[in-house]
């Protein structure tokens, strides 16, 4: 009796140990898209070039109507945005803590998240 | 018994136990100026395969200390490993945590299989090593039957750089960049150009200790009081069949793990066939480090571990240089591997039988000289 | 009802089973749109070729030195003869024969040193086997990319030296027992020359253990401190029965390539131990007694399975699941076999 | 141990001692016994070059035969080749799984070396980002290209025989859904046939047994009008065989070459044309033709394996020297060239399906198909129609 006990409590254990790592490990892949987009009547426009850059990391840049791929692991995260126009001049740097869920999969539309004034935003994408 | 020996009998007894050992350390010798590899490259490459090989090989030191001779079944914990790495792949779990839970998933998989292997063995006593061997064939034909074609279907696996595009199915080549060597990067160090896999080494030292600790337990005597003689176990009221059993499940288990290290090392998963050859190649390093059918230690682990990937990375390009035929160098590294290992046991083997005959000799021989030793 | 269950109890349930599995799928093959003729003519033409590798296995069974993981040996041996017969140009029957005494000469010598190695480790030949057999595969690989063979029809046609994987018989003794006094019926022929070369291989097997030798060599088998005790030389009849095996080995080998048409070196001969243990296991011999009805029985079902799931299962299923189940099927049969008498013993 | 030491260091030194040459080139092929044209593509860069043990500049190793085990051999293969401090370029044809991990570790030791791909077996998306090259034969133009020579010939029923293990691979997969929608769209019947992988337990020679069975079987159901096709080279010698005594057409292997199964299957005696393609093909040719097989059967003038070993061997080369720029379709072909005169090339960049986004890297390649007794059929003149490139 005691052994079953024991041996369930173990079990229970190692289960949530694996949930624990599952929520610690996952990684989600974000798609961050620079291009125009309607979205409830709202025509969001795209910046020329835009730089992305994750916590610090090095800054990606991307051009008018492309896209470039993030792999990030852990909810929460620091994002800085710097748009410029053509010629590469800095026009405006926007920082902003963006919370996920367990999504695999997240796409981000740059504009509108651009025109979006709160502090903390939460993304959420495919579960899969 | 020893002290009897005179010093050339020694001798002598120290090249016929270390036989194998002793050869390959020749063969190599001869093998690494030939090959021209430069001493870094030959450091580090050792230095990796020690991280990346030797939980696998050790895995296979309990059933011996069991008397169940070489595990050939430690496949089936390697593919419960794969399975586990497989998911986590799937669910994009990535760094420690996702080997983690690679290792949580492989677990319960590795028990099952561990259990099923142990009970056959259990029914083909005498015929531990080719019924394990074959054993892994069988299972290797239902790990197909699930990974080709029960995941994406009944199993649920979704990720499209998984699945097979006829959608069902794990392709042939998965890549394990989200687990790629985090456990040797764990605690980086650095010495000169090499570079060490603290982290790996670590969790090996940790296995070491469980083994050692293990031999003390009431579990490791018994063991150990089965290989010498089962039925003298079993009338000193030691359970055979269940400890044989865990001893299997332990090593299964612990295969899981090793095979999980040694791909989180090697960055790549070949589904169908990864775990085609770690059950010969750790076999094949462990008799090479000097231990046997019935005896091995950690040290022959370590030694076997270098002493058969020294000659691995060694001997296609010694060949080469050689005969002057890439080919050949080829077919001359698996002629040498596969025949050490053929002359490793039949030396054994032979070993063994004149122990017995010695034995039966001097057991003659006590006899006689007891006698007048009585009348004393 | 009784004598069904006897039957069943002689037969064994799991040749019974199998035995059914197959029937089922030739009455189901028609419905697969595969031809029945043709798929019975594949699997006796299999039969023939395999069964006198199958049959190899035998007297090493029978001596107790267990199943011949190490069949490649014979097979080195015989493609040797072959090719050495080929070097020399000898086409025809007369080919045939040539490769086959050439075969039998190397067969006994490997086999006389094989023997003698697997008298050293009694009790682990199984494992050891396959490693002498991976081994020697292996060093022949190197060989036959450096022995001086000259001949254009088998020598690597870009490289001009070194044997190529595959060299074709045409020309030389391609079929040349497979045709032999062959009866077609329409679609359908029976290689009769097959089946009279099996039968008189078999008929050997079966004669020599009703020698002085294969008795004694039975009785090494089934118990060798008595046999001991009796004054038989336990290592001699051994080394004996290994070398009729080999030397089997190398002639089922030639027979398996005259029908096959083509030579395969290289690796391929370690492809060849596993479905011809499979298969005397499958007939319900086990790791210490193997009679030819067993090698009959095997090597029908077996084959039988290799020819029809491919065909009639795939095209119900619409998969190729059926690899896997072979694969499961035989091997999974093995470790039954391997499992088997420990527990007779016990009850 | 100490001696061990004193060795090594003996040994590092032998290699310095060596080199004559200003570089090396590494080259990585299969076997003899598995992939004849590779390997004999670093045979004939060595004739032009030199072996580096001998001072010249190539350096040829090869990978295990049961590469899909040994993975951990072919990655120390692959990886070891950087230890020579003159490495300036590896090339590995075909590149087996555990590449991309070697190139992987090369990169991280030495980012200066230029890591060419043949025929990669791992997926696009893993090798083409490792890679300074990734070639393939241009499965996806190909998929509509054979069909279209197969009607071309005459034929009116197309057999596409493969295997799990194949239809894994990403490219494979998708030149049989696009051969089935050229089948479609062309007015052929698609039928697909499984035959035992030989890898497998049953062996290249059971997998062959199959095949050479299969065939006449095969012939029978689907009528004389039938193309066949296999995907794995160890099929292909008893298909042709049996192609040539029986009928049907084969218009190209998977990896076509007038070596790939023509002279096994036929008996062809290429001894006093080693190393002349011209000739070897017209060699084949008669072969071909003498057993009956004349308009049915076909390959590609050059050997595609040969081509790619040498032909990025050749390109690395110029690279090194400063006469070719990396990642130029032109200069690329203008080296395999050099190894195929007068052959017709064609090809394109790999573009991902999921993304979408072109590989800069990734190029895929077709020769014209030669069909004997017949001659060229002009296919790399045919214009593939746009939404072959998009079928998954």
């Amino acid at each position: 009796m005691k052994r079953t006990v024991f041996i369930l409590i173990l079990i229970a254990l190692l289960v949530l140990l694996g949930v624990w790592m599952f929520v610690l490990g996952r990684q989600r892949t974000i798609v961050m898209r620079n291009e125009d987009i309607d979205r409830q009547g709202i025509t969001y426009e795209a910046a020329q070039i835009v730089g992305i850059s994750f916590d610090g990391a090095e800054e990606k840049e991307i051009t008018y109507d492309d896209a470039a791929i993030f792999y990030l692991v852990g909810s929460s995260h620091k994002l800085k945005l710097r748009v410029a126009d053509e010629d590469g001049n800095t026009l405006r740097v926007v920082e902003k803590t963006i919370k996920l869920d367990l999504s695999k999969n997240i796409s981000v539309d740059i504009p509108e998240l651009l025109e979006n004034k709160e502090e903390v935003i939460k993304l959420t994408g495919k579960m899969w | 018994m020893s002290q009897n020996l005179t010093f050339t009998e020694k001798l002598k007894n120290f090249f016929i136990s270390n036989a194998v050992p002793i050869l390959f350390v020749v063969i190599t010798l001869l093998a690494v100026p030939v090959s021209g590899f430069s001493a870094n490259y030959l450091i580090q490459e050792m230095i990796t395969r020690i991280g990346r090989n030797s939980f696998l090989v050790l895995s296979l030191l309990l059933p011996i200390i069991a008397g169940m001779g070489l595990n050939f079944g430690m496949v089936l914990g390697a593919m419960a490993g794969q399975i586990g790495l497989i998911f986590i792949t799937d669910w994009s779990i990535v760094g420690i945590p996702g080997l983690v839970l690679a290792m949580l998933i492989s677990t319960p998989i590795s028990i099952l299989l561990g259990i099923l292997c142990g009970s056959v063995l259990n029914r083909a006593k005498g015929r531990e090593m080719a019924t394990s061997y074959i054993l892994g064939f069988f299972i290797n034909g239902v790990y197909q039957l699930v990974v080709l074609y029960f995941m994406g279907g009944i199993i649920p696996v979704k990720s499209p750089s998984l699945v097979l595009s006829r959608g069902y199915g794990i392709r042939n080549t998965v890549a394990l960049d989200g687990v790629r060597q985090v456990f040797d990067n764990m605690i980086p160090l650095k010495i000169g150009e090499i570079s060490i896999p603290l982290g790996t080494f670590f969790i090996i030292a940790l296995l070491c200790l469980f083994i050692l600790w293990f031999r003390k337990t009431k579990l490791g005597q018994d063991m150990r009081a089965i290989a010498q003689d089962m039925k003298v176990a079993q009338s000193a009221g030691i359970p055979v069949d269940r400890t044989r059993i865990i001893s299997i499940v332990i090593s299964t288990v612990l295969a899981g793990y090793g095979q999980i290290i040694f791909l989180q090392n090697m960055g790549t998963l070949s589904t169908y066939n990864s775990h085609d050859q770690t059950g010969v190649f750790s076999i094949a390093a462990i008799l090479i480090g000097g231990a046997t059918v019935s005896r091995a230690t950690i040290p022959n682990v370590f030694i076997g571990v270098i002493l058969f990937h020294m000659m691995f990375v060694v001997s296609p390009m010694a060949g080469k240089n050689l005969i002057g035929q890439a080919m050949l160098g080829e077919y001359f590294r698996q002629f040498i591997s596969y025949g050490i290992i053929a002359i490793a046991l039949v030396l054994h083997a032979w070993r063994r039988q004149k122990d017995k005959e010695m034995e039966r000799r001097s057991l003659r021989g006590v006899k006689a000289e007891k006698q007048p030793q009585a009348e004393k | 009802m009784n004598r069904l269950r006897q039957f069943v109890n002689k037969a064994g349930w799991p040749r019974v089973i199998i035995g059914f599995f197959l029937l089922s799928l030739f009455v189901a093959a028609p419905f697969a749109e595969v031809s029945l003729a043709a798929s019975i003519k594949d699997t006796l033409v299999r039969f023939g070729m395999n069964g006198v590798l199958v049959l190899s296995m035998v007297p090493m069974v029978q001596s107790g030195c267990g199943l011949n993981f190490g069949l490649p040996l014979g097979v080195i041996a015989g493609l040797l003869g072959a090719v050495t017969t080929m070097e020399m140009g000898i086409t025809g029957i007369m080919g045939f024969i040539t490769a086959v005494i050439l075969s039998c000469a190397i067969a006994a010598v490997l086999g006389w040193g094989y023997g003698k190695m697997l008298n050293r480790v009694k009790g682990e030949e199984m494992v050891i086997s396959t490693y002498v057999g991976l081994s020697s595969v292996m060093f022949m690989c190197m060989m036959w990319l450096v022995l001086p063979f000259k001949s254009p029809a088998m020598v690597w046609g870009y490289g001009g030296s070194g044997l190529r994987t595959t060299i074709t018989l045409e020309g030389y003794w391609f079929n040349i027992i497979d045709n032999f006094l062959a009866i077609k019926i329409g679609d359908f022929t029976f290689p009769t020359g097959l089946f009279i070369f099996f039968a008189v291989m078999a008929f050997l097997v079966w004669a020599f253990f009703h020698t002085k030798t294969g008795t004694a060599m039975t009785a090494v088998g089934s118990n060798p401190d008595f046999a001991r005790a009796s004054g038989i030389d336990v290592n001699k009849m051994r080394t004996i029965s290994v070398i009729i095996s080999t030397v089997f080995g190398a002639v089922g080998i030639l027979v398996y390539q005259q029908s096959y048409g083509f030579i395969q070196l290289y690796t391929s001969p370690l492809f060849m131990a596993f479905p011809a243990v499979a298969a005397i296991l499958l007939g319900g011999a086990s790791v210490h007694k193997a009679t030819i009805t067993n090698v009959i029985v095997g090597t029908i079902l077996f084959q039988g399975i290799l020819t029809m799931t491919p065909s009639v299962i795939n095209s119900f299923l619409k998969t190729d699941l059926s690899e896997v189940i072979r694969i499961i099927v035989s091997n999974g049969m093995i470790v039954y076999a391997l499992t088997r008498k420990t527990t007779k013993v016990k009850s | 141990m100490k001696k061990l030491l004193v060795l090594l260091v003996v040994a590092m030194f032998s290699v310095f001692a060596f080199s004559a040459a200003a570089f090396h080139i590494g080259v990585v092929t299969g076997t003899v016994s598995q992939s004849e044209d590779d390997l004999r593509g670093a045979e004939a860069l060595i004739k032009n070059y030199g072996d580096s043990a001998s001072g010249g500049m190539i350096t040829h190793l090869t990978y295990p035969d049961n590469f899909m085990s040994e993975m951990e051999t072919t990655i120390a293969q692959i990886a070891g080749l950087a230890d020579d401090p003159l490495m300036k370029a590896i090339i590995v044809n075909q590149a087996v799984p555990g590449t991309a991990e070697a190139f992987r570790k090369v990169r991280e030791k030495r980012p200066d070396i230029l890591l060419f791909a043949g025929e990669p077996h791992e997926d696009p998306g893993v090798i083409a980002p490792v890679s300074d090259i990734a070639i393939n034969a241009d499965n996806i133009a190909r998929g509509y290209t054979i069909i279209y020579a197969a009607k071309m010939l005459g034929a009116k029923t197309f057999v596409h025989i493969s295997f799990p293990r194949h239809m894994g691979y990403e490219l494979l997969s998708r030149r049989r859904n696009i051969m089935e929608q050229a089948c479609k769209d062309l007015g052929l019947k698609f039928v697909f046939e499984t035959a035992p992988d030989p890898t497998s337990d049953v062996g290249v020679a059971g997998a062959q047994q199959f095949v050479l069975e299969k065939v006449p079987a095969w012939l029978k159901k689907y009528g004389q009008e039938t193309a066949f096709f296999c995907t794995n080279d160890a099929h292909t010698d008893p298909l042709l065989k049996r192609i040539a005594e029986l009928g049907g057409y084969f218009i190209e292997a998977d990896l076509p070459s007038p070596l790939m199964g023509y002279p096994g299957a036929l008996g062809v005696d290429l001894k006093a044309e080693q190393g002349n393609w011209p000739a070897i093909l017209n060699k084949v040719e008669e072969a071909v033709v003498a057993k009956g097989g004349k308009g049915r059967m076909g390959t590609w003038a050059y050997s595609y394996g040969y081509a790619t070993t040498a032909g990025l061997g050749e390109y690395a080369k110029n690279i090194i020297e400063g006469k070719a720029k990396l990642n130029n379709l032109k200069d690329l072909l203008a080296a395999y060239n050099v190894y195929t005169p007068g052959a017709e090339w064609n090809g394109s960049n790999y573009k991902d399906m999921n993304t979408g986004i072109k590989s800069k890297n990734h190029f895929l390649l077709y020769q014209d198909t030669y069909v004997f007794g017949k001659g060229y059929l002009g296919m790399t003149k045919i214009t593939v129609p746009e939404k072959y490139f998009g079928i998954k």
